[in-house]
């Protein structure tokens, strides 16, 4: 499945970046509980409890994060598998500056997800995967506010 | 694992009684622990209607329940019609009519066509395929259901007219 | 002749049971001590094996045994071939790989299973699925079966070095030199895509080994008991008469309940003899899915050489069949689709071909129909372009190609599954489309109704497609009848039963010969202890092969009846009549002996008895058809498709069947409808859709659907009967009839419907998504 | 396919499941009718740790009208009970109607309404419809209660505005002005099965003929049903004439809904249904309300 997409954030382009490159704050983007701890540089690994209504599912896996280019541009690879099936996402990110308070995310990547939350919930994933996306940049936008607000 | 709770429940109007882990499916419960198994396992997620029983006259999936819900309540399977050498009306259409192949879908259809012809007492054919259309069939292409329900509402007919001359 | 019970509309002696659910099936088989398993099933198609840690799932109370591949050391290996490869045909190519118990080192199919966990409970089972631990490395999957023939696919199998499974190639005439002499050539590019069975029952079994009796009971969902027993006893090294295979009551079979020795008929036989306990396995749904075996997926090139008045000199057929991970059933499918690729009509000049690919999918085998209705789904579209481009109406260019009713028997030059040139025994197909035109009014309905329907702007069409359906294969089949002391007569035969009625139709064929009332007569399918020779119930085959070696045998018992109530009775055996379980003179009704009497006489508890004597009033007959019986029909159709919200309605639906003489015309009906419900399922819905990666994306009911009650339209049969010339009593099997045809029917009358767009129907099936896209392509072009 | 296990709790009043509302939070899952909740359950794709069975909470079955001249329907009362319900027939006829089209009389003898608004399936009929008739839901907590309306209350796929301690205990529907009329359409592939996309109309005339109001609402095509508000401004104020209401179907389609694809339906048709289907739907509604 192919992934496309962009989200203008009101914030400069730095401090985008620092919350696209902080695993603890991309983790909070998931509905659910999470647990994330670095490996080594660039990997991260925990679990993740994802809901969406009725749906609780946990995977294990990680993240990884390459090609970075501060602060233009990086890949995330996430790799998690639970009982529920798989997923496996690669995403290239870049950002661009729209004047000096907003930034442009765009994105684009490959997702596979299988197992059961394919074979069961297909029709629901393109609607749910919008939406986790969408609900996900939300998030980053307040921490990025918060976190500015904290700066001024 | 979570406590056993106790489940009372009336089933074809004799009691039971069992303790049983909260999570077991209604059908499982009717099935194997009360030993029934003519209601039937197809799909477990609410789609084929074998599993169908009538909880307080109503047919309900018994997949999408749990036993511990059924607490108080009345359930009617197929095994609370009629008997082999005395069929109920409604299996007895069925018999006539060829509406039964490999008949695992039987007791839920049937289960779903009682309520149905006690409402409407004269169906057309329309009306018997939307009220037949929550169980799935393999075999019959449901014709021969159509069939039998269609003289199932017959017999019942005759039934009522000779309980009301008293014969 | 006269018949009093053979021919006639008879309520099935096994409904009291099946209707008040007293009928025994798998799943309803409680033991004490009974133990339940699940199995772990890769979600990826393709993937390697690194490790799998077991320990927390064998940890978990109420679990008995977690077991995986390498737990089995010697007894893990790849299955037999269920079906031997064609070595008839010249020229074939066939890479042998079989199912394996459980995945080693390499998974092929998402769903193949890597561990077994057997528990207290089912439901504690399915907890412990979560316990083990896999480390599965995915490998790029084969998905595509045209992508995976080409160079540098990935491969199913790294040492076969290809993912060709096999080749066929087999020509009757002279194709090439057809169409350089032809007016018109037409070509087709055609897709058929996977479906699944869909029994209401999923698979199911009950596996109990008794040490103290060192005996094997096995019950299953299985349309091949004979064949499980035979294999089973083999794979565990016990001799068959320690191993009972039971096939009770069955929800359904429709072809891969043929299917033995799959991964948990081997891996819970083995873990029951290790375990000493009784194994309950019942496949869910979702399983079903995603390892119950599965049909189709064929891409046809197609083309038809004609002369201008549409006379057929010739057909050439090129096409891919996907098999899945394995190949176990061999080529049945793919060979039927080349059988009956030609129907009823006379190609002089025929070439097909056929490649096999594996792919990491689900293991193909005959669903009903078993290939058939693509090779008349080619065929047919194949005449209907014929049709278009000639300027013939459809029914008539058929009408010019039949073969005509002295024509047989026909030899098409084709081998078959039955690894025989085919040869078409009998039929009637310009009966056939006369009496469905007939029926459906066709010429009102092109003349009349149509044009103002049209004029009303509504879209309604018509299509009418002949078919073929090669049934009731050998080998054989066998029976024995037994009357017993009270009157009543038993009957065993080794075919299994899912619905088919045999313990009527087969009870009728003895009721008639031995005069006694059908429910008297028990008939017994599917019990490897009652009876162990036989091959199965598929193909069409259970009425015509059993139901003759029944009646053989009903007739060798019917002979030891007169001659012991002739000589019992003093009377000649001329004048002597069997009816009401009694044997009486004709001349003297009142000399009689009762039936069970007789039987009693026969089997004489002191004394001694003549020479060569055998007790009883029992026989044991075979029969084995020399060839296939070949029935036919004609299915008419009528379609509305709404053009805004792509919606297709049937609104009659036609079918003149013809298949020899009728044993029980009520069964016979029932069967045809269920075969028209998967025609009309294989028309509208059924798909199995997997993504690029091999992901299955539509793995339950939700998704996948199968027809319903509204679905379906209202079925008008009417019969022939050209009774098999092959066999006495005239049969030819009706299974797969009505699925068959549908397929077909439905494509040409939607293109019939939607004339004034000019769309062409070259793929099943045709989702309201489908028709949405070929008629915004048909607004562009 | 058998579900995981779960702590069981089955309160017999309101307030007490507030009570483990309150205390489990995330930790529980409310069970209604489920007929969603249990298939997932079945599949092990929802594994709560607790239900909190609302069966026996009598207080939550009714269907009871309102001051205003609406209805009051209490979450627990069950789609068949919904679906039969003499008044509900006489003032919201267009439940009665889309609710011919959930699943099969089976699932809706044990389905409940107010579980199908808090399972906030974008794809589900009542959502929509509570939608275009401007239902609200009312909430309730140990804090006390609160009233969302329906255009609020979905907030994306499966995801409500209902926090975890928090239970929908009554949908309310206003009542339809004067000249009101309506039309549920959708487009299956199978009786029963899931909508490719469907559509349900409330619009009412004024005297003069002409559109008052228009609440157009799709389901299927979005992550929760949508209102197509474009398309009803076009409407309103304009004498709902063939044209008009084809531009206004098409505006929804193509204005007012972002749908995607699945393996049933591609976003081309999709938007070509809804076009179709709110065309339909809006020349009946209009149709009716002119009557």
């Amino acid at each position: 499945m192919k992934l496309e997409g962009e989200y203008l954030f009101n914030g400069p382009r730095e401090e985008v970046w620092n919350i696209v490159r902080d695993p603890d704050v991309l983790a909070t983007c998931i509905p659910g509980t999470q647990t994330l701890k670095q490996v080594n540089e660039n990997e991260y690994e925990g679990a993740i409890g994802v809901r969406i209504g009725p749906v609780n599912a946990a995977f294990t896996g990680k993240l990884t994060v390459s090609d970075e280019i501060p602060p233009e541009s990086c890949t995330l690879t996430a790799e998690g598998k639970g009982a529920a099936g798989f997923a496996r996402g690669v995403g290239h990110v870049v950002l661009e500056e729209q004047g000096s308070d907003k930034t442009l995310l765009k994105y684009t990547g490959e997702l596979i997800i299988g197992g059961k939350l394919m074979s069961v919930g297909q029709r629901l994933i393109d609607s749910v995967g919008k939406s986790m996306i969408n609900k996900g940049f939300e998030t980053l936008d307040k921490t990025l506010a918060t976190r500015l607000a904290a700066k001024s | 694992m979570s406590d056993l709770i106790n489940v009372k429940v009336t089933v074809n109007g004799m009691a039971y009684e069992r303790e049983v882990e909260p999570r077991m499916l209604l059908v499982d419960f009717i099935r194997h622990e009360l030993g029934l198994t003519g209601t039937h396992v197809g799909c477990e997620h609410g789609v084929c209607g074998t599993c169908t029983i009538l909880f307080d006259g109503s047919p309900v999936r018994s997949c999408l329940l749990f036993a511990v819900q059924a607490v108080g309540h009345e359930i009617r399977t197929i095994e609370g019609l009629g008997t082999i050498d005395h069929l109920h009306p409604v299996q007895e259409a069925f018999r006539e009519a060829h509406g039964a192949q490999c008949g695992f879908c039987t007791p839920g259809m049937i289960m779903s066509v009682l309520p149905f012809l006690e409402e409407n007492q004269d169906p057309t054919e329309q009306e018997i395929r939307e009220a037949i259309d929550g169980n799935l069939c393999r075999c019959t292409g449901y014709q021969h259901i159509i069939q039998a329900v269609e003289l199932a509402s017959d017999k019942l007919a005759e039934q009522r007219q000779s309980v009301k001359e008293g014969r | 002749m006269e018949t009093k019970y053979f021919g006639k509309r008879i309520q099935r002696n096994e409904d009291p049971r099946i209707l008040t659910g007293q009928a025994l099936f798998v799943d309803d088989v409680e033991l004490p001590d009974m133990l339940h398993a699940t199995f772990l099933r890769s979600d990826y198609p393709h993937a390697r094996i690194n490790s799998i840690d077991i320990s927390a799932a064998l940890a978990r109370p109420g679990v008995i045994a977690v077991y995986t591949a390498k737990d089995m050391g010697d007894y893990w290996k790849p299955g037999p071939l269920l079906v031997p490869a064609p070595t008839a045909i010249p020229g074939v190519v066939f890479n042998k790989r079989t199912q394996v118990p459980m995945a080693r080192e390499e998974i092929r199919h998402q769903g193949e299973p890597i561990a077994v966990v057997i528990a207290k409970s089912r439901y504690i089972a399915e907890d412990a699925l979560a316990d083990i631990v896999a480390d599965l490395e995915p490998l790029d999957p084969v998905v595509d079966v045209e992508k995976a023939l080409e160079p540098g696919s990935p491969l199913v199998y790294n040492d076969l070095g290809t993912n060709l499974a096999s080749h066929v190639q087999q020509e009757n005439g002279n194709y090439a030199a057809a169409a350089a002499q032809a007016d018109v050539v037409i070509k087709a590019h055609i897709v058929i895509d996977r479906g699944i069975a869909g029994a209401m029952e999923n698979r199911g079994l009950v596996v109990q080994w008794d040490p103290k009796s060192q005996h094997l009971t096995v019950w299953a969902t299985t349309q091949a008991p004979i064949a499980l027993r035979n294999g089973l006893s083999g794979i565990l090294g016990l001799s068959e008469s320690q191993v009972r295979v039971i096939a009770p009551f069955v929800g359904g079979g429709f072809g891969p309940k043929i299917m033995v020795f799959q991964p948990e008929e081997v891996v819970l036989t083995w873990a029951s003899m290790k375990l000493g306990l009784p194994i309950k396995y019942i496949e869910d749904r979702q399983e079903n899915f995603l390892a119950m075996t599965q049909e189709r997926n064929q891409i046809h090139d197609a083309e038809i050489a004609l002369t201008k008045d549409g006379k057929i000199l010739g057909v050439k057929d090129v096409f891919v069949q996907d098999t899945g991970a394995f190949n176990s059933y061999a080529l049945t499918v793919p060979l039927n689709t080349q059988t009956h690729t030609t129907g009823p009509y006379k190609v002089p000049n025929y070439y097909s071909e056929f490649r096999v690919a594996f792919t990491d999918r689900i293991l193909v085998t005959p669903v009903r129909g078993a290939g058939r209705p693509y090779g008349v789904f080619v065929m047919e579209r194949l005449m209907d372009l014929a049709a278009k481009k000639l300027g013939l109406d459809p029914t008539e260019i058929r009408r010019r190609n039949y073969l005509q009713p002295e024509e047989f028997p026909y030899r098409t030059g084709i081998i078959g599954q039955d690894f025989a040139k085919n040869i078409l025994d009998s039929g009637n197909y310009p009966a056939t489309l006369d009496k469905a035109l007939e029926m459906i009014e066709y010429e009102q309905f092109i003349k009349e109704e149509q044009p103002k329907l049209r004029a009303q702007g509504k879209h309604v069409g018509i299509g009418v497609v002949t078919f073929t359906e090669g049934t009731g294969v050998g080998p054989y089949e066998g029976g024995r009848v037994t009357v017993e002391a009270s009157g009543k007569v038993s009957v065993a035969t080794g075919v299994g039963t899912q619905g088919q009625g045999h313990y009527t139709s087969f009870a009728q064929v003895v009721a008639e010969q031995l005069g006694v009332p059908v429910e008297d007569v028990r008939v017994v399918t599917g019990d490897t202890d009652q009876f162990h020779w036989g091959a199965g119930t598929f193909a069409s085959r259970g009425a015509t092969v059993a139901g003759n070696a029944i009646h053989a045998a009903a007739s060798l018992v019917r002979a030891k009846i007169l001659k012991l109530a002739s000589k019992t009775l003093q009377v000649p055996e001329e004048d002597l009549v069997l009816e009401n379980s009694e044997i009486h003179s004709a001349t003297h009704p009142t000399t009689c002996i009762p039936l069970g009497e007789l039987a009693v006489k026969a089997n004489p508890s002191r004394g001694a008895v003549e020479p060569g004597a055998e007790p009883g009033l029992e026989a044991t007959a075979y029969y084995g058809p020399p060839y296939g019986a070949t029935a036919g029909g004609t299915v008419a159709m009528i379609v509305e498709v709404d053009t805004e919200l792509m919606r297709v309605e049937i609104k009659r639906y036609v079918i003149a069947h013809d298949c020899g003489t009728v044993i029980n015309p009520l069964i016979v009906d029932g069967q045809i409808h269920g075969g028209v419900s998967l025609g009309v399922g294989n028309s509208f819905f059924e798909k199995l859709v997997y993504d690029e990666n091999g992901q299955l994306m539509n793995g339950t009911f939700m998704d996948y659907l199968i027809p319903r009650a509204t679905d379906m339209p209202y079925i008008e049969i009417g019969h022939l009967s050209t009774p098999s010339p092959l066999n006495p009593l005239g049969i030819k099997g009706v299974g797969e009839a009505g699925a068959i045809p549908t397929p077909a029917a439905f494509a040409q009358a939607v293109e019939n419907a939607l004339a004034d767009y000019n769309l062409e129907v070259r793929e099943i099936p045709l989702s309201p998504n489908r028709l949405f896209e070929l008629l915004e392509e048909s607004k562009t072009s | 396919m058998k579900p995981a296990s779960f702590e069981y709790y089955a309160p017999t009043n309101v307030d007490e499941a507030l009570a483990r509302l309150a205390e489990l939070g995330y930790g529980v899952k409310v069970l209604a009718g489920g007929q969603s909740l249990v298939p997932s359950m079945n599949f092990r794709l929802a594994q709560p740790p607790a239900l909190l069975d609302l069966n026996n909470v009598q207080e939550l079955f009714y269907i009871r009208p309102t001051s205003d001249g609406g209805v009051a329907i209490g979450t627990m009362t069950r789609d068949s009970q919904v679906e039969h319900d003499a008044l509900i027939k006489e003032k919201f006829p267009i439940i009665a109607a889309a609710m011919h089209f959930m699943a099969h009389p089976q699932i809706r003898n044990r389905g409940t309404f107010g579980g199908a608004i808090a399972h906030a399936d974008p794809t589900a009929q009542l959502p929509a419809v509570v939608l275009a008739l401007n239902g609200r839901m009312r909430i309730r907590s140990q804090q006390g209660e609160r009233w969302v309306a329906a255009e609020e209350f979905f907030v994306g796929p499966f995801t409500s505005v209902l926090e975890p301690e928090e239970l929908l205990v009554e949908v309310e529907l206003p009542p339809t002005p004067a000249h009101s009329g309506w039309s549920y359409r959708q487009m299956e592939r199978q009786a029963g099965a899931q909508a490719l996309v469907g559509v349900a109309v409330m619009v009412s005339l004024d005297e003069a003929g002409k559109c008052r109001s228009a609440r157009i609402a799709f389901l299927s095509v979005g992550e929760t049903a949508v209102l197509a508000r474009q398309a009803a401004q076009m409407l309103t104020g304009q004498k709902p004439t063939a044209e008009l209401i084809h531009a206004a179907a098409e505006t929804a389609a193509n204005v007012d809904i972002e749908p995607g694809g699945d393996i049933h339906c591609s976003v081309e048709y999709r938007r070509h249904l809804a076009e179709v289907l709110a065309r339909q739907a809006l020349t009946e509604a209009f149709e009716r309300a002119g009557r």
